[in-house]
């Protein structure tokens, strides 16, 4: 009860933002924020729920990025070229997933590294469809809707507001389901996975085609927000610092997912101030986020909040559900 | 031989270990047995400078060992079979060998301890190239016992050894137990299965909950009601 | 709101400020560098000499590590936050057109000395504007001179898989041909690409008259140094991009007898007439002789210091009236004009390495 | 056929170069089963700190290049020291994006001290040319096929017939048991970290002759690194052998018989059916995992 | 009772040269306790693994209730009613109690996504059907009270006790328990073998594999003993014990002596 409160003045906070604080830069921070909470969620899915530490996100990004792009160039609706961009992305998902996801640990993560530059070289050098190097420009906006003709960045904001949203109760459904179970336990034990009758391929390659399917739409928002696309943005950098995200943020937590993405955006862009140190600030502060908190943001909080529980409020047992016990796990 | 007075050993704010005393003779074999969570495991690793203790001290051949580093106190002479085996299951069984021969210089003898090793436990030679982690659970702690061996230790911390052996394996490890302690190793013994334990050692203490709570000639225990109703079922 | 309203004088009256985005960091830093040094000189000068009309001029640097996001959010970042009243930049053209979606929808002119992609100077964008030549301008010169002046008729290319190196290409292949000219054979090479034996080898047995390298100096360096070592024996052709004082260094004096295009040369001054002044406090303060991206930044640091100067301040909207205005504004790199699209005519040189040092040895004019 | 045997030689000369970036990376790899991704920030600054040496101090190349890797070595303790050490019992992704804090850091740091611009690094070899029956070999590459052939030796050794390499594994697999058996651990885990950066810097002061030096360098050399590592499998130089030749050889021929632009599409696509096919890498142990 | 549950035909696996399964063919009636011992290396541990589908044999058949399961995979196999508990303790680790027998209700849930989503009636309905069914489980067999304990936290003989009980989880009515007693005391065992009893007389059929003798004989109806992969003996607990090759293999003369 007391989440969904904080959760509910969590997104009261975020609708009236933009309306009492109308700085355009913030903004554009939120939404460069919010398309990276939305990268990161799905991230979440294959390599927090499941485990699978993926080091080729980008590729699915930048699917639903050009999918969307080109679609759209072509006369296809906006909003149409978003729901064919996830649909695309899914489907590479799929097909990549489906071989890739016979590996394990390290031979997965460098597997997917390779198709995240096979997908980047293909991006590069399909000339005839992506221009390649040349870049996609030209996208046009989205169609107006609801009111929004996204002339003014606070449409934007408000479209990725929400996205991130569906993101969260999505993954919060998975969690809260038999899906987010079975994926848990195959992060845990594959082979205990399998022996409880969980179908570990199977919700392996689910996870994995989610996965890219929202990394697709994040995508495609990202090409009708900045309107200008180059293959230099979906490489291996751009897998890593999404992933670098969800660490900091916390393997396997929605919170820490939402945490990791919007941190890392607002730090970056706060490093600034510090010019050509900004890089190096960057570096040591991975290392020590890893170091001093292995857990994530989502897991300092867990201890900040547990430890208030305790001393403050001098609560009693909790109660046990799923979600709420595992401390990688807490429920946004 | 080994001299371990008034032991404290705490994690965080657990006490595992509440002023453990114990003492063992050269040759002998020394039981200790105790429910499951009683201490014996982490008195074993403390002797073998896996933790470090609140307090006390720990004695071997009379010089201090309290708080040196483990790879020294094997240096020393005491080798420690863990619990659970602990077998490096990415390596091969001659790799797991080797390495608790990590500190032996004498090449020559080296070998033959080799050979004798396996003819103890003959399914070791057959297994030697396969990755230790495919082994049978018996045969992983045939393996570790001989890992142990290898480092020609003088005294012996054996953790459970007969944990899922074969009633005909249990007869062989306690066989070997017996042929080590002939050879002149000191064995400190700990075990659920107590009636072999006091049957193959002199000596026995009963651990509980961090304490010694009993101890004494094995013979004499074994017909103590206590330890009939708590170990021997 | 959007920025339109605003004045975009960075607050203060008594001042003007501009953003500058350039990679600082990763990649192309080695680049990013020129660019920071010419425009610390040109804002230095403007501001000893009293400012723009007794404004003084602020220049707020930033880096977009060559990432299209980046200058998108560096960008977005002067405009609302700085207030800048324009922009400089970028050098990478990915960035530069990623920034370019920014520019346009804020409002604010956006002037880039470095990036060299056809489409940035496209229609349909009010306010960016550059002041260098394009792609498809060099490829073609360089073709004409090398079939025409040069006699080259069969050349094989190899090109940086980037906007560069493809336009380059395309463009001097389509001109060649157009010549009676053939080309051989495109290779296309990736950026942070170390070994290019297998190209090299292939292009040596079909015995080109000569090579031409559409790329930058890290590879270009790379090729000819690989190319001496399997003893292959040609002329070798190249865009802009190497006008580097490094590139011969790097080449360890295999670039020795290159033919290349270059916007600028120090001390080329029956070229650029203008340049005599810079070129020497380029020298003073930075012990080194500037590049073709110090010149070209320093000339657009004179030009947005113009286009304020008509403006009268900082104002977005009469800066961008501004800078459609000016004509025939004189630069080191020649005098700027902007056409409807906001491109500015620039003409180019050859010139041949020798003994280490570029040596002019003609302009575009020279194959008309 | 002139032409394909330069090609086969031109790759087997790269893949050789390969196998040398990959050995200490696969050292690393295997023994403390963790993905370095500094591994080529490593080889970077071992390129920077010989260019130093040879041209800021006027020291001759061969006795640069054990300076650096000397140098690089105690760089790679102090880097164990200080980001992975305390991540020791922590999950493996940790160590990983601890790695990458690494990497960010080292290129930065260089950049900051050396600035940004491209160098070069001057060796006796590099203007050597070998001509062999119209083929043509440089200086630089047949030293750089010399002396990774003398390090992989010296390594297969090291691995193979002394101690320390098992003692190696043994500490990445289990720390407490591997001091049980009178392992020292930290001194292995330092060991292993100075052999792998002074192989990092190696490669570094070895190819900083043939391609040149500069702060983004390394990011190419750990994909490399990781694509002939898996190939091979982890851990093992044998594999790591092979696998830098296969791929030397794979982009030598599909860039001089097919398409250079997908050279390296191609390169990525050998390795992802060779882990589909093998999925241990060529010379890797498949172990089915026993319940 | 007569009907058998579990068969096997020649069932044999072989790991590079060895044959840790050889041509093995049991079967096994419903309703019993079928014991399976041999020494350390026999394969007993493989048979089960050959039987849960994570190994796949190199030759053989498995029925179950006649039929052919040779080649399904394990998660199929746990949904027709067969599940199994591990030697080496495998509980989630970090995981409490509670989930780690929900977990085993999974194949049971039978609600699709698209219900999950949207939090549909049937979503509702099958998971608190799911929670009910797990704490009915833990408060049957006393495991109530930890809950929401850190399962792998436990002392070894709660390890276990959970195991069996996640495996009940499943539906299960065929039951693989491989060395349920290894590390209990005696009073542990006791209690242990209670709880198979129980377990059978609720209907189950078990198929346990175990070196303590005294929990051998004392719940046993049939043995079946495995020594380098082949089948020795099989019969009553007395036929068994009474083969001398059994002794020599697997009993040995410690245990032989105290029987005599
Ligand atoms: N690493 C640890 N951290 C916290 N507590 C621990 C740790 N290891 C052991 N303990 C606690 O210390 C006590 C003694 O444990 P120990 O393993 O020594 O018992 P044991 O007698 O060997 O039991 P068993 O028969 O189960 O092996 C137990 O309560 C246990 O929970
Ligand atoms: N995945 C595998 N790869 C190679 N060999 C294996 C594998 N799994 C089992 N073995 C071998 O098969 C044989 C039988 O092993 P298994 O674990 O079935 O024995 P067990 O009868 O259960 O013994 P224990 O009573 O000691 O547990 C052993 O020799 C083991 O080394
Ligand atoms: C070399 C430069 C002239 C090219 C520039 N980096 C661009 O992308 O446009
Ligand atoms: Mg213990
Ligand atoms: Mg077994």
């Amino acid at each position: 009860m007391n989440k969904k409160l904080l959760a509910g003045l969590c997104l009261l906070f975020f609708v009236a933002f933009p309306i009492v604080f109308p700085d355009d830069y913030f903004i554009h921070i939120l939404v460069m924020g919010g398309i990276n909470v939305v990268l990161v969620l799905s991230l979440n899915l294959i390599s927090g729920f499941a485990g699978q530490v993926s080091l080729g996100h980008a590729a699915f990004f930048g699917i639903g990025a050009y999918a969307s792009a080109i679609l759209s160039m072509n006369g296809i609706p906006v909003w149409v070229a978003f729901v064919l961009a996830a649909v695309i992305s899914a489907v590479s998902g799929f097909l990549i997933g489906y071989p890739v996801l016979r590996l394990r640990g390290h031979f997965f993560a460098i597997a997917t590294l390779g198709f995240g530059e096979i997908v980047h070289l293909l991006i590069n050098n399909w000339v005839d469809v992506t221009r390649g190097p040349m870049g996609l420009s030209g996208i046009p906006k989205p169609e107006a809707i609801f009111g929004l003709d996204f002339s003014s960045k606070t449409h934007y904001y408000f479209l990725i507001l929400a996205f991130t949203v569906s993101a969260i109760y999505f993954s919060t459904r998975i969690q809260q389901s038999k899906m987010g179970r079975a994926l848990v336990s195959i992060r845990t034990d594959e082979i205990t996975a399998s022996a409880m009758g969980v179908n570990v391929a199977y919700y392996k390659i689910l996870a994995f085609t989610f996965s890219s399917a929202i990394a697709g739409i994040a995508g495609a928002y990202y090409a009708h927000f900045v309107l200008f696309l180059s293959p230099e943005t979906f490489k291996l950098a751009m897998s890593i610092n999404v992933l670098l995200m969800l660490l900091i943020g916390g393997m396997g937590s929605i919170l820490g997912s939402v945490l990791g993405g919007l941190f890392i955006t607002i730090v970056s862009e706060y490093l600034r101030t510090f010019a050509q140190y900004q890089m190096l600030i960057y570096g040591v502060l991975i290392v020590m986020v890893v170091i001093f908190a292995p857990k994530g943001l989502s897991g300092v909080l867990e201890k900040v909040s547990g430890f208030l529980r305790k001393t403050v409020f001098q609560k009693s047992q909790m109660k046990g559900g799923y979600s709420a016990h595992e401390p990688t796990h807490s429920a946004d | 031989m080994l001299k371990v007075e008034n032991l404290q050993v705490n994690y965080g704010n657990v006490n595992a270990l509440k002023g453990v005393s114990l003492h063992i003779e050269q040759g002998e074999v020394v039981t200790l047995i105790g429910s499951n969570g009683a201490g014996k495991s982490t008195l074993l690793k403390t002797i073998s400078g896996l933790i470090r203790p609140k307090s006390g001290s720990i004695t071997f051949q009379g010089e201090d060992i309290t708080r040196l580093s483990p790879d020294v106190i094997v240096a020393r002479g005491i080798a420690h079979v863990p619990e659970g085996r602990r077998i490096f299951t990415n390596m091969t069984v001659m790799e797991n060998l080797k390495i608790g021969a990590y500190q032996r210089r004498d090449k020559d003898q080296l070998k033959a301890d080799y050979e004798e090793v396996f003819s103890l436990f003959p399914i070791l030679r057959d297994r030697a190239e396969q990755m230790a982690g495919t082994l049978s659970g018996g045969e992983q702690q045939m393996l570790a016992l001989s890992r142990a061996l290898l480092s020609k230790p003088k005294l012996l911390l054996l953790d459970e050894p007969s944990l899922g052996l074969a009633p005909v394996m249990v007869d062989t490890v306690f066989d070997v137990i017996d042929q080590v302690r002939k050879s002149g190793i000191t064995i400190l013994l700990v075990e659920q299965n107590a009636h072999l334990a006091l049957e193959s050692s002199k000596r026995a203490y009963v651990l509980e909950t961090g304490e010694i709570k009993l101890s004494g000639d094995s013979q004499a225990l074994m017909e103590d009601s206590r330890i009939v109703e708590a170990y021997l079922g | 709101g959007c920025g339109s309203q605003q004045t975009g004088s960075g607050g203060k009256a008594d001042s003007v400020t501009i953003g500058a985005i350039f990679p600082l960091t990763g990649g192309s830093a080695y680049q990013g560098k020129s660019f920071k040094q010419a425009i610390e000189l040109a804002q230095e000068e403007i501001n000893a000499k009293g400012g723009i009309n007794g404004l003084k001029l602020n220049i707020l640097f930033e880096d977009d590590k060559g990432v299209p996001a980046e200058g998108v959010n560096a960008a977005q970042k002067l405009i609302t936050q700085n207030k800048v009243s324009a922009i400089l930049g970028n050098f990478n053209s990915s960035v530069t057109l990623a920034v370019r979606a920014v520019t346009e929808r804020e409002k604010v002119v956006q002037l880039t000395p470095g990036s060299t992609a056809d489409s940035i100077t496209e229609p349909g964008h009010k306010y960016m504007f550059r002041n260098l030549m394009p792609n498809s301008f060099q490829g073609p010169e360089l073709a004409k001179y090398a079939t025409k002046k040069l006699n080259l008729k069969k050349v094989a290319i190899i090109a940086e898989n980037t906007d560069y190196g493809r336009s380059g290409a395309e463009q001097y292949k389509k001109t060649t041909e157009s010549l009676g000219g053939k080309i051989l054979a495109v290779e296309y090479y990736n950026q942070g690409d170390k070994d290019f034996y297998a190209q090299l080898t292939k292009l040596k047995n079909l015995n080109p008259e000569g090579v031409f390298i559409a790329g930058l100096i890290t590879e270009g360096a790379q090729i000819l140094k690989q190319a001496r070592d399997l003893g292959i024996k040609t002329q070798w052709l190249g865009l802009g991009g190497f006008t580097n004082d490094k590139f011969f260094e790097l080449s360890e004096g295999a670039a020795e007898g290159m033919i290349h295009v270059s916007y600028f040369e120090p001390e080329a001054y029956q070229y650029f007439p203008q340049s005599k002044e810079f070129v020497e406090n380029y020298k003073k303060k930075y012990g080194v002789g500037p590049d073709m991206y110090a010149a070209n930044s320093y000339e657009a640091v004179y030009i947005l210091a113009e286009a304020i100067k008509t403006a009268g301040g900082g104002d977005r909207e009469k800066i961008r009236e501004a800078m459609s205005k000016i004509k025939d504004l004189p630069g080191v790199c020649g005098p700027t004009t902007f056409d409807q699209n906001g491109q500015a005519a620039k003409g180019l040189l050859f010139v041949k390495i020798q003994g280490g040092k570029r040596v002019p040895i003609g302009s575009e004019k020279d194959s008309k | 056929m002139i032409e394909f045997l330069q090609q086969t030689v031109n790759g087997f000369v790269i893949g050789s170069s390969y196998v040398l970036i990959a050995l200490g990376l696969t050292l690393i790899f295997g023994m403390l089963d963790m993905i370095n991704f500094a591994h080529g920030e490593l080889l970077m600054v071992g390129a920077f700190i010989a260019v130093g040496l040879a041209s800021g101090l006027g020291l001759p190349y061969l006795l640069a290049i054990p300076l650096a890797m000397l140098i690089v070595g105690v760089l790679g303790v102090v880097m164990e020291r200080l980001a992975f050490k305390p991540l020791r019992n922590s999950d493996r992704v940790n160590l990983m994006v601890s790695s990458l804090g690494v990497s960010i850091i080292l290129q930065n740091a260089v950049q900051l001290i050396w600035g940004p611009d491209p160098r070069n690094l001057q060796s006796p070899f590099t203007n050597m040319q070998i001509h062999l029956g119209g083929m043509v070999l440089n200086g630089q590459r047949l030293f750089v096929v010399f002396v990774a052939a003398l390090l992989i030796g010296v390594l297969y050794y090291v691995i193979q017939k002394t101690k320390i390499g098992i003692a190696m594994r043994a500490c990445a697999f289990d720390m407490e048991t591997a001091k049980l058996m009178g392992i020292k651990a930290n001194r292995i885990i330092i060991m292993t970290f100075a052999i792998g950066a002074g192989l990092a810097a190696s490669a570094g002061t070895l190819l900083a002759p043939i391609f040149s030096v500069y702060p983004t360098m390394g990011v190419m050399a750990t994909m490399k690194a990781f694509v002939v590592v898996l190939l091979g499998g982890i851990g093992n130089v044998t594999g790591a052998i092979a696998g830098g030749l296969i791929l030397g050889l794979v982009e030598t021929y599909a860039a001089g018989y097919w398409s250079s632009e997908y050279k390296d599409v191609i390169s990525f696509v050998i390795m992802i059916l060779v882990l589909l096919f093998k999925p241990a890498g060529l010379f890797g142990k498949h172990v089915q995992e026993k319940v | 009772m007569s009907q058998p549950i579990l068969r096997t035909d020649d069932l044999t696996i072989k790991f590079g040269g060895i044959t840790a399964v050889d041509r093995v063919s049991i079967h096994i009636k419903q309703g019993q306790i079928f014991g399976l011992i041999g020494p350390n290396g026999a394969g007993k541990t493989t048979m089960f693994n050959l039987l849960t589908g994570i190994y796949k044999p190199t030759a053989g058949k498995i029925y179950f209730k006649g039929k052919d399961i040779t080649s399904l995979k394990t998660h199929e196999i746990v949904s027709l009613g067969i599940s199994r508990t591990f030697q080496n303790i495998r509980l989630l680790k970090g995981h409490t109690v509670f989930q780690n027998v929900l977990l085993a209700t999974h194949h049971k849930l039978r609600y699709s996504f698209v219900d999950a989503l949207f939090m549909l009636m049937k979503f509702r309905q099958s998971e608190q059907q799911a929670e009910k069914l797990v704490n009915d489980l833990m408060s049957k067999y006393n495991l109530s009270g930890l809950r929401d304990e850190i399962a792998s936290d436990l002392p070894q003989g709660l390890q276990r006790k959970v195991e069996i009980v996640r495996a009940l989880a499943t539906g299960a009515e065929l039951i693989f328990l491989d060395e349920p007693a290894a590390g209990l005391n005696p009073a542990e065992t006791a209690e242990l073998m209670q709880l198979i009893r129980q377990l059978r007389d609720e209907g189950n059929t078990i198929f346990l594999i175990e070196h303590d003798m005294k929990l051998v004989k004392g719940i046993c109806d049939e043995i079946a003993v495995l020594h380098f992969g082949q089948l020795l003996d099989q019969g009553t607990y007395e036929k068994v014990t009474g083969n001398q090759q059994v002794v020599q293999a697997y009993l040995g003369r410690r245990y032989k002596n105290a029987q005599s």
